[in-house]
């Protein structure tokens, strides 16, 4: 939490993403270009949006596995709500969403959906784990139910603009993930809701001797995960014009992934976001990497968790403390 | 008392079991299956295996305990599903294989199949004559671990790999998923910006495959190929997005299996043992008699 | 017989033993003296193979030793009861106290009986009145810490360490304990007793070592000694004990307590609280005591909005109120330094900065975000009144003594600028310069108007610093006098339960 | 840990099995068969194994996600080596495999990946999480290179029996998974490394001051676990009699949702084998009674997430404690 010691923490993960760029560059000369680079960073644009709204889930010791199903559920539900509105059979009502309409009720649903998980986690006490691995299943049956098990396509430029737009020469996904990106760095750096998330999950009681309300900072941070899933669902489906009901299938490992690469504690309590910025760069890369030097399928596989399993080693090996 | 509970039972009920509902294509195909099987007075129950054999397993235990009569079956695997279709067929219960072949003579009662294999041979065709025998292209694959990614595979590559002049630059996977497809093609074209042509393994990943190549102003440039004629890939092919794609018709199937198992119920016992439905290739000049999943009628 | 031979350990940041050389003695009672981040307990768990790298050589019976893990230590013949409690949670007693040392039939499987039977005769032996069945997680610290020394005792080692045995158990049972550890010395076993009462040594202590800064700084007979010169060696200078001046109510009640009543949660037929009555006035002292389970921490709990299900009334500055968490309490100007300063007190992990600051955020913010000047002046602030030994406000707590941590969960309390302060056991496991500190620091408060509350387990700290004195058993108060009235005896009268 | 409060977790998952069962045999008069009843058992059996092997990894507070691909890799070794023992081109090698050679070779290797995970998390000190979800990644690449991506189909009668065979009555798988919970019970309550596991989830500095070596009993439960998803990759494969380069895919939640459901702490040193038990049997219950009572597929995911919350919520207000 000091200056230092999250300088140091990133340090640690930068050793793990230099050494990966450096193997990388030698082998392929495509790797280290510009074009390249804007290429990875609009591919890890959605898991960056998952996975800080992981970070925070995981700094106050929770867990959130509904994320990839909750992705898709949002996705569906504005792309469904922009192409075809609400229809009411039996009261012969219609309901037009204008494009911005539809985005927040993605976004609201998102928040909803997590705010749900928190409402279970805080007010029945169920474990994080389960309450997110039941919400999975109700999520992508929702998601189903409300598709039909059919993809929703086409909506046109305006909201293509959301996922394969450039602004001021930046792809608009690689803008998005940097603005949440930077929000999550405030919230947790800079504000009292940022370090009550940091003391629940060091020690729950102290935190709640503290004065600290559990169930409502709880119920806010699922609510943010919820939420940031959403923006994924909504770069996701925009980018590909159309909402697929399977999208975002084991989205949440990769998250995780990102979340533990970066050096955040499952146990809750110590992590940054900073840190789960680079361990998504570190897998967004890697996936990138395989795919240039065409490494078999099957390979790819063995490799990538290999680098992973590495990448953890020599961050470990590099921090002495603990 | 009970036996005879059973079979009046039986006779009014027919399972639909599915490799997956993850796909659009078979939530048609099952759709249409149950649809069609209810049209004609059953009771009818879809089940998802999950791209499981062991789920699919549990399907038909579960469903042979329920008591159907008939199932219309979209195997996960030629031969992990062997074992199930045995098993039906001991407790009485008639299995009609709908677009994906089990390894069994005997085994089930009727199949009606659409040939991935050489439905993928005249892409293959297809894909040579328009690239003009020569030039460099990119494979991609779906699931690694699905029978029905290799005999795509293959069947393509049966005719194109006797050109010595189509080089294939990378051969990549991205599991069927749309927007995988889009990010593993983003990847190899920066690899290879001087690619001509993409064989992908279903239209999920084709129309990936295209945004990407759009997104990088070669849209006109490169050749796109999917395989299942899927809504998006039909319109994609009438827009001159997509080359081609081949046309399977679920609902032939579907319909087709329902109708056996009608007859079935109804006495009948000679059914052929295999019907092939044909596998068409969509191209630009014939887009316009096709819509998803089948001909215009 | 055991021999500490120069030995230096350094932590990140922290010399944490420079230099130090000990003998210890057979058949004598060693104690260990020293302020809060001596290095005492760092010492110890060298000599116990906890901490295998060091400078220095350990002389066991002549011999170079060099543990590598606890386990070769305890092989051995050594025996250590740590400072901080070191039970699993959720097993019970008997299978804690075997833990690694199980004992199995021919088969290969657990012998539950025989352990269990070892179990109880442990636990006859210091009287400790509970089923070797029960849940660590069901005891009271106090309990925990009986629990610990049974598992010193199980085998039968050549040195027993004991790092602040008695810091959360009553006087009762430290007579108990000094029982044991007399027939252990006249087996002629090393004893080493580290312990901030120095009453308690002057009680049991054969010879003494005193540790300051990390340096061994004398050591002696015991007997050649006396309190103020120890104090003196400890702590480099004079200090005083602080006694209450006495006090005069000049206002009415801050706080009003009226028959609050309060049920075990899980079981409806044991009365955790019963009728309990009190009133405090600002400036007032108010001690309370109280064997273990008493229902001294259950009050405290119960005023500051913990226990929700309580029947009868609270009142702040006569407004009845009803809390529904901490949180409210503490808005209400109610703040309470909780029992188990690890559990409840700190989130060890984040710095000295960070756990001030936690009560307080809403009053550190400039322009909606958080304003690091604020934080540091407001930790800094506490860190030179309250005198906390930190290198930095940004050191992990983790890495502080438990005075300083004490310390800190009483800058964040009074953090708040309550009106009411409640502090239970807050000079637990803390040195005598840190306790004075901390009476000061009490009696400045007082002064400057605050009501307090102080449950403690310590008769003579009780009697030093309360303008009035309640005593309670089983639930109830049972007793309640004037500082001028009370003594040892009449207290401990009344604190003794009626049907024992 | 003590007799009475074990009795009590399993009474609370009982519950809501009970409530589970009354309700479905309302609704169903097929559900309460013997036959049905063997079907479920068989069913379950498969993620009994695996979950008894998580429950002891969870117990001393880790995780292992790896296991579904270890079932894969596992399985598959089996069949190739039945199948086709080992050619070595270069020297004109061939090593045929017995049966028993060949099922103990995927024992072997399963418990080997497990070792293996074990080592990377006490030596290298890697997350549980993050080096079984390496494993995850590694062991389905393994198996997809050992298999190409093919099924390795038809073993013959003998293989067959461990998944399809009866014996006194009883289906095989059954008696497996009997075996495999009596061995777990009897190794987490009478023996020490029982209590070990126990002891090292509860607290882990407490029970390397008592000189626990804690690395060892780690490793031995991971190998343990290895083996197990190792025992449910013979049960898939003989039942199939193929193996799959696909199957197990996201084992690891439903095995992880039994333990959990079975009142298993994910923060370690608290459940028990037979709350495990229960836990999968609600879980094999539930998926058997939505197929008999005709529920949508889709709707089926949303009424499984539904009532997995239910369940732990029942559990929950049963159990006051904590
Ligand atoms: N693991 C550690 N990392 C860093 N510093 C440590 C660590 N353990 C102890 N220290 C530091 O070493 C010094 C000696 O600590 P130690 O716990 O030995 O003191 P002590 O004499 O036992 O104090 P107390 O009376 O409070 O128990 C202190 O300054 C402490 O902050
Ligand atoms: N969470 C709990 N679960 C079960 N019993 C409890 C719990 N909390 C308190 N008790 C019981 O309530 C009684 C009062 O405990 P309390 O902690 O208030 O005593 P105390 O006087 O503060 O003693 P101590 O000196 O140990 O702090 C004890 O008998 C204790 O065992
Ligand atoms: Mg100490
Ligand atoms: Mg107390």
């Amino acid at each position: 939490m000091t200056l230092n010691r999250q300088h140091f923490a990133k340090f640690q993960s930068l050793i793990a993403l230099v050494v990966l760029c450096i193997v990388l560059s030698c082998l392929s000369d495509k790797f280290l270009t510009v074009d390249n680079g804007w290429n990875v960073m609009r591919q890890i644009s959605v898991n960056i949006c998952i996975a800080v709204g992981m970070t925070l889930v995981v700094l106050t010791s929770g867990i959130d596995l509904s994320v990839g199903s909750v992705l898709a559920l949002c996705g569906a539900i504005t792309a469904g709500l922009m192409k075809n509105g609400i229809e009411v059979h039996s009261s012969n009502l219609y309901i037009g969403f204008t494009l911005l309409g539809a985005i927040l009720a993605g976004l609201f649903t998102g928040a909803g959906v997590g705010a749900f998980n928190g409402f279970a986690i805080t007010r029945f006490k169920v474990p994080p784990f389960v309450a997110t691995l039941a919400m999975l299943t109700i999520a992508r049956g929702l998601t189903l139910l409300w598709t039909q098990g059919f993809p929703i396509s086409v909506f046109g430029e305006k909201f293509g603009y959301i996922g394969t737009g450039w602004f001021l020469g930046i792809p608009v996904p690689v803008w998005i993930s940097a603005i949440v990106v930077l929000t999550a760095v405030v919230i947790t750096m800079k504000t009292p809701l940022g370090r009550y998330i940091y003391a629940i999950g060091g020690n729950e009681n102290a935190a709640k001797l503290s004065g600290i309300n559990i169930s409502k900072v709880k119920i806010i941070v699922y609510s943010m995960a919820g939420a940031l899933a959403a923006v994924g669902g909504l770069i996701v489906t925009s980018r590909l014009d159309s909402a697929q009901p399977n999208a975002g299938i084991s989205y949440e490992l990769d998250a995780i992934a990102a979340v533990v690469i970066g050096g955040t504690s499952l146990s809750g309590g110590k992590g940054t976001i900073w840190g789960t910025v680079l361990g998504a760069v570190i897998i967004g890369v890697l996936n990138n990497g395989l795919v240039l030097l065409n490494v078999s399928p099957f390979w790819q596989q063995v490799v990538k968790g290999g680098v992973i399993l590495l990448a953890v080693i020599i961050d470990k090996a590099n921090s002495k403390s603990e | 008392g009970c036996k005879d509970n059973s079979k009046s039972a039986k006779a009014k009920k027919v399972a639909v079991i599915v490799s997956t509902l993850n796909n659009p294509w078979f939530v048609f195909l099952a759709q249409t299956a149950s649809a069609q099987a209810k049209s004609l007075g059953y009771e009818t129950k879809i089940f998802d295996s999950q791209n499981n054999t062991a789920t699919e397993t549990d399907n038909f235990e579960n469903a042979i305990a329920a008591g159907y009569g008939a199932i219309l079956f979209n195997p996960t695997d030629a031969n992990g599903s062997v074992v199930n279709v045995n098993k039906a067929k001991a407790a009485g219960v008639a299995v009609f294989c709908m677009d994906r072949e089990v390894n069994s003579a005997t085994g089930p009662t009727s199949q009606i199949l659409s040939d991935s294999y050489s439905g993928c041979v005249n892409l293959g065709k297809y894909f040579v004559k328009q690239m003009r025998k020569k030039g460099k292209y990119v494979e991609i694959l779906g699931i690694v671990a699905d029978n029905n990614t290799w005999n795509r595979s293959k069947g393509f590559h049966s005719v194109v790999d006797y050109y010595p002049g189509l080089q294939m630059v990378a051969q990549q996977s991205a599991d069927f998923d749309r927007n995988k497809g889009l990010e593993v093609m983003e990847s190899i074209l920066q690899a290879h910006p001087d690619i001509d042509g993409v064989f992908c393994g279903n239209d999920a990943m084709a129309m990936g495959a295209y945004q990407a190549l759009a997104a990088a102003g070669k849209a006109n440039k490169v050749k796109v190929m999917g395989f299942d004629g899927a809504e998006d890939a039909i319109q994609g092919i009438k827009d001159g997005k997509i080359l081609a794609t081949a046309m399977q018709f679920p609902k032939v199937m579907a319909q087709t299996a329902a109708n056996y198992a009608d007859e079935y119920f109804k006495g009948k016992r000679d059914f052929p043992k295999k019907i092939q439905v044909g596998v068409e290739m969509v191209t630009g000049k014939n887009v316009s008699d096709y819509i998803a999943y089948g001909k215009k009628n | 017989m055991l021999i500490a031979d120069h030995i230096t350990k350094k932590f990140p940041g922290v010399i944490a033993l420079q230099d130090v050389y000990m003998e210890l003695h057979p058949g004598k009672v060693n104690a260990i003296l020293g302020e809060n981040g001596a290095g005492k307990s760092t010492l110890m768990k060298i000599l116990s193979g906890v901490y295998s790298e060091y400078e220095g050589r350990i002389l066991l019976q002549d011999t170079e030793v060099n543990f590598a893990n606890p386990r070769e230590a305890q092989g051995a013949g050594i025996g250590i009861i740590h400072q901080e409690l070191n039970l699993v949670p959720h097993l019970n007693i008997t299978e804690n106290i075997f833990l690694g040392r199980e004992l199995t039939n021919n088969w290969g499987m657990l012998d539950g009986k025989a352990m269990k039977n070892r179990t109880q005769y442990l636990l006859d032996k210091l009287k400790l009145k509970v089923s070797p069945d029960t849940l660590i997680f069901d005891l009271k610290v106090g309990q925990q810490q009986v629990v610990e020394i049974a598992k010193a005792l199980l085998t039968d080692c050549q040195v027993l360490i004991m790092d602040e045995p008695t810091s959360a158990i009553t006087e009762s049972e430290v007579e108990v304990l000094f029982d044991i550890i007399k027939e252990l010395r006249d087996e002629n076993k090393v004893i080493v007793y580290i312990s901030h009462k120095l009453d308690e040594l002057f009680k049991i202590a054969d010879r003494y070592i005193v540790l300051r800064d990390g340096k061994t700084i004398e050591s002696g007979e015991m007997k050649d000694i006396n309190h103020d010169t120890l104090i003196h060696k400890m702590v480099g200078r004079e200090i005083n004990v602080i006694r209450n001046k006495g006090y005069k109510a000049t206002a009415g009640p801050v706080l009003t307590v009226q028959n609050i009543n309060l049920k075990h949660p899980e079981n409806q037929k044991r009365d955790l609280l019963k009728n309990v009555s009190l009133q405090l006035c600002p400036g007032e002292v108010l001690g309370i005591f109280g064997l273990m389970g008493a229902g001294r921490t259950e009050l405290l709990e119960t005023i500051f909005g913990l226990h929700k299900a309580h029947t009868g009334t609270i009142s702040i500055q006569q407004q009845a109120t009803k809390f529904r968490s901490p949180g409210e309490a503490m808005k209400a100007g109610i703040a309470l330094v909780p029992e188990d300063r690890k559990k409840d007190g700190l989130v060890l992990g984040l710095d000295v900065k960070t756990n001030i600051s936690i009560t307080t955020l809403d009053n550190l913010q400039s322009m909606g975000l958080l304003s690091d000047g604020k934080e540091q002046e407001l930790a800094k602030r506490y860190i030179d009144s309250l005198k906390i030994k930190t290198p930095s406000a940004n050191q992990i707590t983790k890495n502080l003594s438990g005075g300083n941590q004490q310390k800190i969960v009483l800058a964040k309390c009074l953090a708040t600028q309550p009106i009411v302060l409640m502090l239970d056991e807050p000079t637990r496991g803390i040195d005598i310069n840190a306790k004075n500190e901390i009476y000061k620091l009490i009696l400045e408060l007082a002064a400057a108007g605050m009501g307090i509350i102080m449950v403690s387990s310590e008769l003579p700290e009780i009697l030093a610093i309360s303008d009035r004195i309640l005593v309670m058993a089983e639930g109830s108060i049972t007793a309640e006098f004037k500082a001028a009235d009370a003594s040892e005896d009449n207290i401990l009268k009344a604190a003794i339960p009626k049907n024992l």
